[in-house]
């Protein structure tokens, strides 16, 4: 076992990091997810031009063909900064659908232009009934013409307001729930009949609802299918949002400390009251507990047995949850009525912590599915 | 010891939901059932409506304009209320200065001020602390100099709740500095409608705004308007703080709160409708605590520090709930469009019609561990003050 | 609602203190439990002489006619002194059965001897495979010669090794876990086939195996329909050891908060700790918020809708056994290397706490009945 | 950052396994399988076995006479141990002793002492708690007083583990009360066969003994048994606090108990499985950190208050595990006969053969949090010396 980064992995890192250092101070961010869009393209290009765009993905395909570890440094420092870009959306989910399923033409096509920056994705698998059951699919796809037509409706859909592709889970054979019949097909957002309405999210970010009527779309990988690659991508998720939510437990943990250095109640810092000092200690440990899967995540989310890469994510959604909601909660609580303000940082933290926590499967949900496999 | 439901209760009961069922509109109680943003009338009207029936200040005597209540009485009302979804008043008049100003006041001071409370005519809010004045609220700063028959007060308030719909402020304020800084403190009651008052909202990350901040510049109050005496006003703000943290615990917006999430569970998820549960059982047990410790006493009996337990676990179990309400939603805890909390929004939502406000609702709800005393600062009361520690 | 002591119960609450101030010394206690029999003839006869083991049963058959109430008054008592008498199984349970089911002719038998101390009783219901569900009984009742044989085994019978007869829950009707077809039946010790295995519990108190073979049993209650009986009879002892539980609380907590006054390190009472205080102070709360359930219980559990009963006595049990834990385990984790010690006092209290918890469903059982009810 | 299980390290496994299937007697396995009493045989035939394949001490260098393993081998042979139900080894040599005489002893001292270790000829325990010094380690009153080239004992050391076994006791004895109370300190290795070593055990409540109370009544010491200088003994104490709170934060164990857990668990009760997988999560998290933070470090890298992270987690995470072992036996939690838990008791069980011992040790596993530095301790280590507070 090696825990230490690769030079190229440090080098990354330092890149992220300073990207972050000069473009997110808070309240950059907060004028910049204040705007129609919600995050700027000049940055989106400059993901491009230094690399970060293409990753995960092969290099015939102008990726630079790294493994899980790199998108956990990328994402760590992400979450370190709050950054608004899609880059979950495009590149992990997106991206992750197309480089696991995709034909060669498909990948062709579309990672090239993911990488330049030209092309963004989302990833419409969610549905208003479904909860957090990806088998759950109401979205009729039906063979037409040697293609297929889409209707239906996919909810709370990242980064959709601003995709050029969605790749969409729909159901071509089989019934409600059931794990075969299921394909993912690539819809054009100019597609006849595909409307999104967009909203912005809690956490300040940007998603949609996606209806499609009678909406053409190509297959992507085997047709009826399909499951397989909704949990491999929802997993590589799960891999990618555990790593930022220990970045933003990581400046949520600063933040807090520091507060407690510096603001004095009853003639001392508050940090000389013990219950504080042993309630930083234990977001301490959380935070460190969360690193530990994080890393746990980014080293098996590779891995081909999908049982027991399943397994591994759904502990790591677990313990990333636990400590999320514990350091989120109680960063707002030692902060008292500052932490409260909107002008203060430590809210948004805590808004997009709890936002992962809501994402691709709750504690309950992934309890449930480590106690099976 | 005998649970003691008499017909003069049970007909009360129905007294108290005839009267909200006819009183309370629709579109009010519709937007408190979902979580939506009120008005200022919206709260006042309906506290008009409640005064006229005389039922503003439950806890005041009767010779005072109370409703001569009994306890169980008290607390069918404010469990009705919750469960009607009728909106909760703004307590700071019937429920701090009234009681105050009852224990402290000149007859000039209660005849001047007690009337427009009783009427919900007047508004008030309680201006406490000061930005470097938190949990050690006794630090305050904020000055009143005597010049003649008036203070000159000068200095800033924060995380003043309503302050934007207030008429009135009862504030604290530093007459002396040169002792203990318990000492030299003062209660002023504060005009707001007087020049030098400025009221700015502080937004909350959730996104509600109900705090404020409150700037007194060179604000000219008459002494006659100080409760007490001068430099003795921590006695009066002890009384007080013992009195906001009886308050109900929140039982009825709780019990309100998990019979919503019951009707949304479709128990496909046995371990949430076991959470739920847990939250039942211990919201339950907050009740009882309730009935046993503040409503079987009569109106004039102190609360002690079993208010400082009634107010942690009271928050405890809104926050779990809040929670719940959040998690129920699924994905649907996700979008925000703090347009459709506010009046006026006609949209379809998007998704369940309580998901656009739960998440802001358990952001929000983060607060009630930290105003009134934080919890840490509870427990350490009870530490002091029940265990001698 | 009212929550004072009336005149009456406030001399029975006086009187049994004063029987444990008087008899239960923690050193008293320790060499009680290490006879053989684990409790005293002469205290027993005491709780004769005092009426209090009449306590819930008809005036007109040597009882007292009380309420829930006064059950709670006697059983705080005996938490707090960590009474070893078999009270619960002979008055609250086998007494209790007796009482709810029993014809007037079994009532003025069994219920003068029991307040006389002259007949103690257990309440045989659990069975091995059916961990807390009181339908999942297999001990068998065939009607033979106009009366009934029974035959099997009960697990856990508290007060099994000195109860003069027994009330065992039968199958008459109906398969395994049908709630249809169970019935009670009296059972006398020296009745052919009957044995017992006793042995001490965790908490030193005494319970055992019963076995049946073949033996003779008179129906208490309906035939076929007992399990009403068997789910009160439940409820009421959830409602007593409530109040044990409250009483074992009580004196838990005042060891520990005179141990963190009295025990110095690093130069001061343990009890300056800020971090101690706080954990002093949520057993506290703990206490408190088991009083409010243990007193909801006494109230409730005369009750005549028997979903309201069972639904609040699930409330209880939840909320007891929360307290009951916290307050166990953080007695012993504040007093450090004495608390493990057995010679302390602490230790025992936990224990009693601790199997209290492990005895008429535990909270997993009760949040699904709560829930369901 | 790489996952890399080499062939090598799946050879190791193979190896480790099948020395553990050849060398570990059944009726040992089975005892620590059901949770019964090991006798000191079992343990210390068990260790001489290990010791004789030159296992004992996987921490110390290859020089010393450790085996040379790579991080991967030392976390392989600790997990393998515990899933198959081998006893752990009485720690106190290999674990502490023997690293503090390499890194303090003398040539001497090394030579007299490690081969012992090395070969578990030797079994030691270590007398540091007092009954007026727990959490305040330092204020230890036992005394040493110099006589020519002996040092004289006089003190009682409490909850000293295994003394009951042990051959030898390293412990912490003033030989100054002059200054400050870690000044003045020094370390003694005492034969525990010398005259005025007094024995006593002290019962737990949970009815499981290995604690003493070690009496030293004017024990004659050579000097030569003094590890480092006189008077700098906290030196060596807090080395070794640290290498006791590494450990293997328990993770192998609980990995065993929980493998037993879910062979028990019928599924009947959804809400117990969730707690199963809940703390099989919090499991996986604790082995992570324990290969991040221990396993991946070589042998001589300082361990940092990570360690107080592992002991507060492992210790934790231990007593949820014992917990739910309880649980899962309904009422056969309540049974408790004491000589089911000894040797050569052969009655039939009282209900389901793992519910002899769950109770007791859930009981007893209470200690855990207590000892080796309450976890309390530990959060005040992490608080001062990680974030400065």
């Amino acid at each position: 076992m090696d825990f230490d980064y690769s030079e190229d992995q440090q080098l990354l890192q330092e890149s992220v990091q300073r990207f972050v250092r000069e473009n997110y101070s808070f309240e950059a961010r907060r004028q910049l997810v204040a705007t129609e869009q919600g995050y700027s393209d000049a940055h989106w290009r400059q993901f491009a031009e230094l690399g970060w765009l293409g990753i995960p993905f092969p290099e015939e395909h102008g990726g630079l063909g790294m493994s899980g570890v790199e998108t956990m440094v990328v994402m760590e420092a992400i979450g370190s900064g709050l950054v608004a870009e899609p880059y979950l959306s495009t590149v992990v989910m997106g991206g992750g659908a197309v480089a696991a399923a995709g034909s060669e033409e498909q990948k062709a096509e579309i990672l090239p232009a993911v990488a330049e920056g030209k092309c963004k994705l989302a990833f419409a698998f969610a549905e208003r009934q479904a909860r957090y059951n990806l088998q759950d699919v109401e979205m009729r796809a039906d063979a037409a013409n040697g293609g297929y037509r889409l209707s239906g409706m996919k909810s709370v859909v990242f980064g959709a307001p601003t995709a050029d592709r969605f790749v969409v889970s729909a159901r071509t054979a089989g019934g409600l729930r059931d794990a075969d019949g299921i394909t993912l097909f690539l819809v054009d957002k100019e597609a006849a009949g595909l409307s999104v309405r967009g909203y912005p999210t809690a956490d300040g970010l940007r998603a949609g609802e996606v209806t499609l009527d009678n909406t053409p779309g190509d297959a992507l990988g085997e047709v009826d299918g399909g499951l397989p690659t909704i949990e491999e991508v929802v997993d590589r998720a799960i891999a990618a949002v555990s790593a930022e939510a220990v970045g933003l437990m990581g400046t949520l943990n600063d933040m807090t400390l520091e507060y407690l250095k510096t603001r004095e109640q009853f003639g001392q810092p508050i940090g000389r009251f013990q219950v504080l000092q042993h309630r930083m200690v234990d977001m301490f440990i959380a935070h460190e507990e969360a690193k530990s899967m994080a890393m746990m995540a980014a080293m098996r989310i590779d891995e081909e047995d999908a049982d027991a890469r399943k397994k591994a994510m759904s502990a790591a959604k677990v313990q990333i949850g636990k400590s999320a909601r514990f350091v989120g909660q109680q960063s707002i609580q030692l902060h008292g009525g500052i932490g409260m303000t909107d002008e203060y940082a430590a809210g948004h933290y805590f808004k997009r912590l709890t936002m992962i926590d809501r994402s691709f499967g709750d504690n309950d949900y992934h309890l449930r599915r480590y106690a099976a496999l | 010891m005998r649970i003691d439901i008499t017909d003069r209760d049970r007909a009360f009961r129905e007294e108290v939901r005839a009267f909200i069922r006819d009183r309370l509109p629709q579109d009010v109680r519709d937007k408190v059932r979902d979580g939506s943003l009120l008005t200022r009338d919206d709260v006042v009207d309906w506290m008009r409506a409640v005064s006229e029936r005389g039922w503003m200040c439950p806890n005041w005597p009767e010779a005072a304009g109370g409703p001569g209540w009994t306890p169980s009485q008290r607390f069918i009302f404010e469990e009705e209320s919750c469960l009607a979804c009728a909106p909760g008043p703004v307590p700071f008049g019937p429920q701090m200065v009234g009681p105050v100003l009852l224990a402290f006041g000149t007859e000039e001071q209660k005849a001047r001020h007690l009337p427009g409370i009783l009427s919900s005519g007047t508004i008030w809010c309680q201006g406490y602390s000061e930005p470097n004045s938190g949990s050690d609220l006794a630090s305050l700063a904020c000055r009143a100099v005597r010049d003649g028959d008036h203070y000159i007060v000068n200095g800033r308030k924060i995380w003043t709740t309503n302050a934007d719909w207030a008429d009135w402020c009862f504030a604290l304020v530093r007459t002396d500095s040169s002792g203990k800084k318990q000492d030299g403190i003062s209660v002023l009651l504060i005009d707001m409608s007087l020049p030098g008052v400025t009221v700015r909202p502080i937004e909350r990350f959730s996104r509600m705004s109900d705090f404020n901040e409150v700037i007194f510049e060179d604000v000219r109050v008459p002494v006659s308007e100080r409760i007490y005496d001068e430099g003795k006003g921590w006695t009066c703000a002890k009384y007080l703080l013992g009195h906001e943290r009886s308050g109900t615990a929140g039982v009825g917006l709780c019990r309100q709160r998990l019979d919503r999430l019951e009707e949304i569970d479709d128990g496909r998820d046995p371990e949430f409708s076991r959470r739920i549960a847990e939250t039942g059982a211990a919201l339950e047990d907050l009740r009882w605590s309730y009935l046993r410790m503040v409503a079987a006493k009569e109106a004039d009996d102190e609360i002690g520090p079993e208010a400082s337990l009634l107010k942690i676990r009271g928050t405890e179990i809104q926050q779990d709930v809040m929670e719940l309400l959040m998690e129920a939603q699924g994905y649907f805890a996700h979008p925000f469009i703090e347009r459709a909390l506010a009046r006026g929004w006609n949209e379809p939502p998007v998704g369940p019609s309580e998901a656009a406000g739960a998440t802001a609702f358990y952001f929000d709800w983060r607060k009630a561990s930290i105003y009134g005393g934080s919890n840490e600062i509870q427990r350490n009361i009870i530490a002091k003050a029940v265990l001698g520690l």
